[in-house]
């Protein structure tokens, strides 16, 4: 199911649950890419990308080449991913310091990068490292690097806060990670388009559950149709 | 200048000044020369400038440095974590500096100092809290900030064998940041799983040139390694 | 993008636009990738716009493409070689255009356009002719010169074994600018003297990740490993 | 005999043939050093450096830990220095590319750098890579990066031109490498100090059969004695 092959406006039947989020954009990535999947949901696109596409996975702590984790028995505390967690290498992996492992990212390497997000904005700005508040300990790793690194970088989040505010906005009032660097964002209720190229407005490209005047009223955002 | 073999990490450190700047490798705790920053929690420098990805975890090494007040300043890009606990409580409190960098460029920033360089011009953070009050440039038609490099007195890393010339392998992603961070510091201590005569490593597969390296210390982190396959142990000629 | 294992040196060199930028590995002969310029010279490509350390030596390679008038400028760190007539030929009767980088900031800019940073401030070349209405900044009192980073449509690079992943180990000092050109490229090309299996190389000895490479291609290279030991063939696991 | 053990003024007899140049080069190197030998002159000095002495060589086109040339039958063409003259690799020797060489050059960590030169200011310029002559075909490798990168360059040089010109100048007429970066000059004729912390006047450290007088006057420049 790529998006290329849904008609503008289509929209499934219910809002998709994460591992359905998780399938939609793994049905997105190209046999052959090299993709760096973010901290948090972006880590279940793992579990959907099929086997035997040459997809390569790259973790920014200084591996190309990541497998899924290990049996219990088997976790090496030296082989981990960008969240800390145990993983695997895989036939032809390799590892890099993290000077080389972030000019990889960089230098436009990478295919794909799949973010988690606070905020979007429909010019493609992102906000995903601070929620702002006053006194928190701040944190960034290599959230900014991974913004602006690779050839696309697309968002994984929930469409809405749990208080049900809008994540898609027309600008970001959280401290920002990265200036008109996403391009699409796959949510639960919605795939959209955002980006500089876009002149502001958002594009709808499928949905689910909601109709696009549903969605633009919860957004409190006009969307566009993708081009026909 | 030829290779200290140490025989402990308090030795392998050596005497530290007091307000030096000290780079610690390490990843969470993948890297982590815990031996090492025993070492310097034991020798007692303090008013210090920490270069570290993270700010330490949970009652040891860096996260005690930091309880015990040895660290003003710090320099890294993550240091929350669930369990940093006394950098938080610091932090909060006003008694630590951060200057919190983007892990890429922090990184480039040392590679920067160790390659005699004076500053580059990079995408991350353009736009962002962090870049406020930077330079910027607009190069090929990408904004960009530009960013100094960042080097110290000591550099404390861990990695996985070292040969008689010091000459350094590392181990999976223990690599990260003992690398760059060997090329940037006046002095440079690695703690090792094992130190075996010149030659030993094949020169091809050298990751840090000896040249980097002022001493050694072999640890035995058979604890840490429990996880691996023995196999894995010869894996690199 | 999955590595293209070509049969060819011509079929890994594949379509090249006249006006391309081609950098070319090699310190000398050690790490001229001899197979793939002659592929290109065979392509016919024209107006080329090459990058390699030095300018070509005697009849073949980069000499022979020089000679048939295809390359319109060349940037590289020493083009006079005693064996160099054509490059001198075609020089001295303004038939060449040259851009002389001394060949660390050359390795630098190359390096800085793979790592996607907008060039960086160096102390080599500053206060020289090289460095002639170049930006200058002084740097903890050092003075220093800014340099954009070199990109190139296409890398021609020869290394030692390339694996089913397309990663690259390389041999001694012929390894000299093939990392770097290869991160530069928008299609890097790699001749190894064999392909083996992906997981044939450590992890831990990869110098080039697969990412950074589009087609390798295996080249019978006994007579340019001719004085090596036959043991020294086997020492990369 | 280092220069330090040698009062100032002091003088030999007669001048230096290039062994002995090579071998006054090599008695200031310490133990345990780690140097870069240019083109040229320069590369006689490994002939003279002390066995068991922990001295290492770096050749800039990616190797530390150089070895002299091979037996004839040895050669491997993959295996050369930095003037493609064939070398060898002793144990502990180190593989690296050309900004990984040159970083560690550029970045300070080679201790000594000894470098050939056409002409050397007292203030320590140096000219060491082009004739300035019209028409000819210029070429620079690494001698700016090689210039300015130790921690300490040094010039090998005969102190006059085959036409009697003297190398050592108050200001350099040649196409400069670096500027106020060479802190010594070995030559057949003497050992003299240079460089920016001299204020322009360079220091005679030792002579070999000529006096002081002589040499300022073959120079056309005073040269001060080392300071008590």
């Amino acid at each position: 199911m790529s998006a290329e092959t849904i008609p503008a406006g289509a929209r499934g039947t219910a809002p998709l649950s994460t591992a359905q989020m998780a399938a939609r954009v793994a049905a997105d990535i190209r046999p052959g890419s090299y993709v760096n999947l973010g901290i948090g949901l972006p880590t279940l696109v793992a579990d959907h990308l099929p086997a035997g596409a040459g997809i390569t996975l790259h973790t920014e702590n200084g591996l190309l080449g990541m497998g899924p984790s290990p049996r219990a028995d088997l976790v090496d505390p030296e082989l981990i991913n960008a969240g800390k967690v145990p993983v695997t290498e895989l036939a032809g992996a390799s590892y890099f310091h993290q000077a080389d492992s972030f000019a990889m990212m960089r230098g436009g390497h990478i295919d794909v990068c799949v973010l988690g997000a606070f905020q979007v904005s429909a010019s493609g700005d992102l906000a995903n490292w601070s929620t702002g508040r006053p006194g928190a300990v701040p944190a960034v790793g290599g959230a900014m690097d991974l913004a602006v690194g690779a050839k696309r970088s697309v968002v994984m989040m929930k469409l809405l806060t749990k208080d049900g505010e809008p994540k898609l906005v027309r600008e970001c009032t959280l401290p920002l990670t990265g200036v008109g660097c996403v391009s699409r964002i796959y949510s639960d209720l919605a795939v959209i388009d955002v980006g500089p190229a876009l002149d502001g407005e958002a594009r709808l490209v499928e949905s689910y559950g909601v109709s696009r005047r549903e969605l633009e009223e919860m957004l409190g955002l006009s969307l566009a149709s993708v081009a026909a | 200048m030829t290779v200290q073999l140490a025989r402990t990490p308090q030795e392998a450190v050596g005497d530290v000044a007091d307000g030096s700047t000290v780079m610690i490798g390490g990843f969470g705790p993948a890297g982590q020369p815990v031996e090492l920053i025993d070492a310097l929690l034991e020798q007692g420098a303090g008013d210090l400038v920490v270069v570290s990805n993270n700010a330490g975890n949970g009652e040891d090494a860096l996260a005690r440095l930091i309880q015990l007040g040895r660290v003003r300043r710090i320099v890294c890009s993550f240091p929350r974590q669930v369990d940093s606990w006394h950098f938080d409580e610091a932090y909060r409190t006003g008694r630590i500096e951060l200057e919190l960098v983007p892990q890429g460029n922090l990184a480039e920033r040392i590679r920067a100092a160790g390659a005699g360089l004076g500053g580059f011009f990079t995408p991350t953070g353009y736009g962002t809290p962090l870049a406020e009050g930077k330079e910027t440039r607009v190069v090929d038609g990408v904004p960009m900030v530009f960013e100094s490099p960042l080097r110290a007195d000591l550099a404390l890393v861990k990695a996985f064998r070292a040969d008689g010339a010091g000459n350094l392998v590392y181990r999976k992603t223990a690599r990260n940041f003992g690398p760059v961070m060997a090329t940037a510091a006046r002095r440079t201590v690695a703690q090792v799983t094992e130190v075996l005569p010149a030659g030993s490593i094949d020169p091809e597969s050298v990751v840090t040139p000896g040249i980097y390296v002022d001493a050694v210390v072999p640890i035995d982190s058979t604890t840490v390694l429990a996880g691996a396959q023995p196999s894995e142990r010869g894996a690199t000629s």
